[in-house]
């Protein structure tokens, strides 16, 4: 175990949070504007993050009457803490991996379980009564997403015979999941949108809350909140990408290459539903994800596992 | 070990870094906010009572449903791993498994335990 | 440092929070097309306070509290086209636009000021009072008393309730608007909430003028009028209103007509999350000619392919018949199938072959469904009306409904919301109080003693 | 020499934030402060080299301990805190039973016989624990099975206030009634009639 290597990996996938999380920022203006038919100007739109973090740095901090401050403050750092050690998790290359453990999946799943206490914190904190109820809509929201993203990682786990992230990759030398097991990336990028409580999952910040969990934010402490919900983006992408869309395996462009561009492509599919698909009210997204996602998710890990059994043979 | 090192070393220098940059916020009045500029915004008028309150989680049942399946997964995390050496076995033993917790969804459901508003 | 990123912050649109008062008409959505200016749902989040058109009696208050929440540096911009004077509590720092073209440069300019502290932020408005005295009282110094009593850091806890589910658990006191964005401006609703779901809605009674004007006074000591907010004085410019006395050409009301149902259509779409798709509509409505019947056709099939939507909508916030036939009429009722429309007793839309569109169901869906086809059915009319001229009979029928001297289009939803609302999940509740389109400042809701606007 | 500081601060964390669950006066901060001790003990797990089972309990409890926060700010009054207040009653008992359950787990930690040979290496945990779960009889599974279905229909039975033959809510605020049947005859595609 050397100091150097540590530092050397928390280095780099801190830079490739932050970077993760301006790409999603540019991309999220760029689709925007073609969504709403305006002319794009993608070189434009590369500042734009910036100018906007500026100006909403310059705004001073508010609260409110009586909130829990220490929470407060704590929500976004959390928040991008798991982010990052969601996005860790993912392989960039053979050998090139961050959070290198045994059981990768488990960790990728706990430090996503905890996004719900982050988003639920926000919520609460401010003793506001909108942001409250959008703090307890994520709970509902995260109990029903929760499953679903943990059992097509199960089931993607199948045939590597590992809860290792990088033999997951290994495994899909010859067919990627996203073909093996056609349920699980639909499934997966379903439950990342409610993770990343983004588009048609924005639950708890929707615009029928007037921002919800944000609403009572200001100054830093908006800027914070958004780039760790940017992070959370980026890890659910880069994982997806890893899992169901063979990592860094690739032709003729090196492995790195690959993952980012896969990486990208995840990106740019979840941050173009908030755009395209309509916020799905709460309770019928309680209801739908455990009647149809849940057994639809146990049906994928069958799927995988009668495959896994014939391959094996 | 250098694994789980660099994760405990990411999600703590994350976190500092963030807590770092919101302390290091700069004031820009030198006053606190007035009492009006703290009332929770509902539209601009001001509440009653505080927000904070017996809040009536709705959804309970499916609390309760989901912590009979968080249960499930710990048994299936140690299933994946050695599913392809045990074979066919491993296969029905699960399936069996969760067509039972199944029919608790469908049970669940059936009594509407789902639905709150 | 700080001029570095007010540089930088330049480059961004400003963010506004958007107050529509009296005669603001449709500035505020107009204002959405341009990208200089952001309008935001939070005043946390806003940098100018834009107040369009004319504030009186307990929105001015609310504008105040609105005005406060805005963490500085903050300013003041009033649009006001009658010359409503602005620089009165509580905009005392304001910047006044005639031109509704001057709105977006104006903010943009007082958030560049503000940012490079060439300005002052806008001083607080209400005084630095508690809510209730609680600083050193009680065993703890908080004013509170045992474990539920007293006033903790100046406002009591909330009381139990009853609930369907035999819970008694506790139930809080909403006061939504006048300014909450998803809401309709103007509209004051008091929501009793169980957790997200809504026990009980009344609208609060419109406070005397005067009664209670003690302890509501600005910094100067100038008391602050009250009123009703329903009871707004407003310019009498649209054709509707002009309708009302006079042969108006059937072209230009209905594409007014159009318009109304485009601009609302996008800020249901923005509501729902689809805000960029909105513009789309937005666009729409604001370069609307008599050609666009095949762009609204080409943007009801995008939404009708939309799943999503649907699934939020679908048997959302349901009028019955019978209520419907309550109503005075208008598009709400015709959703719910109910066929009266004001058009089918004019001569000259019978002789353009007017049917009034209907849809049943009477949910969100329908009501979604039936002004994007009203709107179509708009643009052909008024391609087809050449120069023929509505004719003038006391009644018209405005976009929000039937509108005349003394019955304005909303009052009938309005009186609908209570029992509308009770039971739902607060995200319906928002769905079907926007599907409903209340215009709490109608034109019609003239203020009595206001003149020159009447006939 | 960094993993045994790296354990007892954890092990310090955990003590400490399992003290202040009982110094807290808000639920959910009480709530958060057992997450933080059991996320602590997970990590105590990890660096013992049971990585999965350490992981899987900070997964589980991040769901569990907000679902206890939701229910405690839901049954308990001043459930923020906002008048201060004690999480400690019957203080005697809970004393005496504290010292004794920590002597008993402390006995079992000092006198049993712990095997002595090293594990060996190269085996992973993780699936040594699926041979066993799995193994020669499926007892272990169809049984768990079976009470996590008991537990599901039981919690839903007992919590439930709605059933399929209606709403067992008699008394109280009805929602509107979503049925149209008196709407009116369906329009015709273009919805005139």
């Amino acid at each position: 175990m050397s100091a150097l290597g540590v530092i050397v990996a928390v280095v780099s996938v801190a830079a490739a949070a932050a970077f993760g999380a301006y790409i999603a920022a540019w991309v999220d203006i760029v689709l925007a504007r073609a969504v709403a038919g305006v002319p794009v100007r993608p070189l434009d739109a590369l500042i734009a993050p910036v100018s906007w973090g500026a100006a909403v740095a310059l705004k001073a901090r508010t609260t409110t009457e009586r909130p829990d401050g220490e929470t407060w403050a704590l929500a976004p750092a959390l928040l991008a803490a798991l982010a990052a050690v969601g996005l860790a998790a993912a392989p960039l290359a053979p050998g090139l991996l961050a959070a290198d453990v045994a059981s990768g999946i488990v960790l990728f799943g706990a430090a996503m379980a905890l996004v719900v206490v982050a988003v639920f914190l926000q919520g609460w904190s401010p003793n506001s009564p909108l942001p409250m109820i959008g703090g307890y809509r994520f709970i509902a929201e995260g109990l029903s997403y929760e499953i679903p993203l943990a059992v097509v990682l199960i089931a993607a786990a199948l045939p590597a015979r590992s809860l290792a992230i990088a033999p997951i990759v290994v495994s899909q030398e010859n067919l990627w999941n996203v073909i093996r097991q056609p349920l699980g990336l639909p499934l997966y990028l379903m439950a990342a949108l409610g993770l990343a409580f983004w588009g048609p999952l924005a639950l708890p910040e929707g615009v029928d809350l007037a921002g919800g969990s944000s609403l009572e934010i200001s100054g830093v402490s908006r800027i914070l909140w958004r780039v760790a919900q940017l992070m959370v983006l980026v890890a659910v992408s880069a994982m997806g990408a890893a899992v169901f869309l063979g990592g860094w395996l690739g032709p003729l462009l090196p492995g790195a290459a690959w993952m980012i561009a896969k990486t990208l492509v995840l990106l740019v599919l979840l941050i173009g539903a908030r755009h395209l698909v309509a916020r799905v009210p709460t309770e019928r997204y309680v209801i739908a994800s455990w009647a149809i996602l849940i057994p639809l998710s146990l049906l994928d890990v069958f799927i995988a596992g009668i495959q896994a059994l014939v391959a094996a043979r | 070990m250098q694994g789980v090192a660099v994760t405990l070393a990411i999600f703590f220098v994350t976190m500092a870094a963030f807590l770092a940059l919101r302390s290091a916020e700069r004031r820009l009045s030198a006053r606190a906010s007035t009492a009006p500029a703290r009332v929770p915004f509902t539209g601009g008028r001001a509440p009653d009572t505080h927000a904070w309150n017996r809040y009536h989680v709705r959804y309970y049942p499916m609390s309760l449903l989901f912590l009979a399946f968080d249960m499930e997964m710990v048994f299936m995390y140690p299933w994946a791993v050695v599913f392809v050496d045990e074979g066919l076995i491993a296969l029905i033993e699960m399936f069996m498994f969760i067509v039972i917790l199944l029919f608790g969804i469908l049970y669940t459901w059936r009594e509407r335990a789902l639905e709150w508003a | 440092m700080t001029s570095t990123l007010a540089r930088l912050a330049s480059g961004a649109p400003s963010r506004c929070f958007a107050l529509a008062g009296a005669g603001a008409g449709d500035v505020g959505p107009w204002l959405r097309l341009d990208p200089s200016v952001a309008i935001v749902d939070s005043p946390r989040a806003a940098d100018v306070l834009l107040v369009l058109g004319r504030l009186e009696g307990e929105m001015l208050h609310a504008a105040a509290a609105v005005h406060d929440a805005i963490p500085p540096p903050r300013g003041v911009v009033v649009w006001s086209p009658d010359g409503w004077s602005s620089r009165r509590w509580p905009f005392v720092d304001a910047v006044t636009v005639r031109d509704a073209s001057e709105i977006a440069p104006a903010c943009r300019r007082l958030r560049d000021d503000l940012f490079r502290r060439r300005l002052a932020s806008s001083p607080d408005a209400l005084p630095d009072l508690d809510p209730a005295p609680w600083r050193g009282v009680g065993p703890f110094g908080q004013g509170g008393a045992g474990m539920t009593g007293g006033v903790p850091y100046g406002r009591p806890l909330a009381g139990r309730a009853d609930d369907r589910d035999g819970l008694r658990l506790d139930q809080i006191l909403v006061r939504v608007g006048p300014f909450l964005p998803p809401f309709p401006p103007g509209l004051l609703l008091d929501v009793r909430l169980q957790g997200d779901v809504i026990q009980e809605a009344t609208i609060p009674a419109p406070i005397a003028d005067d009664a209670g004007a003690s302890g509501r006074e600005g910094p100067s000591g100038a008391p602050v009028p009250h009123g009703h907010p329903a009871r707004l004085a407003v310019a009498a410019d649209s054709p509707f209103t002009t309708a009302l006395t006079r042969p108006v050409p059937i072209a230009e009301l209905e594409l007014a007509r159009a318009r109304h149902h485009l601009a609302w259509l996008a800020e249901a779409l923005r509501v729902s999350g689809l805000e960029a798709y909105g513009l789309r509509a937005l666009k729409l409505a604001f370069g609307l000619d008599l050609e666009s019947a095949e762009s609204i056709d080409a943007l009801d099939r995008w939404l009708r392919r939309n799943v999503s939507l649907r699934w939020g909508t679908n048997r959302v916030g349901v009028v019955t018949r019978a209520q419907a036939e309550g109503l005075p009429g208008g598009p709400v009722a015709r959703a719910s199938g109910d066929d009266r429309d004001a058009r089918s007793l004019d001569p000259a839309y019978q002789r353009l072959g007017f049917e009034p569109v209907v849809r049943g169901g009477g949910d969100a869906l329908a009501r979604w469904r039936l002004r994007v086809a009203e709107a179509r059915q708009s643009v052909q009319l008024a391609k087809r009306s050449r120069t023929s001229e509505s004719t003038p009979s006391g009644v018209i029928e405005d976009p929000r409904g039937p509108l005349s001297d003394d019955v304005p289009p909303s009052a009938g939803l309005v009186a609908l919301l209570p029992a509308l609302l009770v039971g739902m999940e607060w995200g319906d509740a928002v769905t079907t109080v926007v599907s409903l389109d209340i215009g709490v400042i109608d034109p019609a809701v003239r203020e009595v003693t206001s003149e020159g606007t009447g006939p | 020499m960094i993993l045994d500081v790296t354990f007892w601060a954890f092990a310090a964390l955990a003590v400490f934030s399992g003290w202040r669950v009982f110094r807290a006066d808000s639920m959910v901060r009480a709530a958060y402060w057992l997450l933080v001790s059991f996320a602590a003990v997970g990590v105590i797990l990890v660096l013992l080299k049971a990585q999965f089972l350490g992981l899987i309990l900070i997964l589980m409890m991040g769901g569990e301990m907000t679902i206890m926060a939701v229910f405690m700010v839901a049954f308990m009054m001043n459930p923020a805190g906002l008048n201060p207040m004690t999480m400690v009653h019957r203080n005697r008992v809970a004393i005496v039973a504290g010292v004794v359950s920590f002597l008993a787990i402390a006995a079992l930690g000092l006198f049993a016989r712990f095997p002595t040979a090293p594990a060996p290496g190269g085996v992973d945990p993780t699936r040594r624990l699926g041979v066993e779960l799995l193994g020669d009889s499926m007892l272990v599974f169809q049984t768990a099975g079976v009470a996590l279905l008991a537990t599901m229909i039981a919690a839903i039975a007992i919590s439930s206030a709605r059933g399929r033959f209606g709403d067992a809510d008699e008394g109280s605020v009805e929602p509107v009634q979503l049925v149209v049947a008196d709407a009116g005859d369906e329009p015709d595609e273009e919805g005139h009639r």
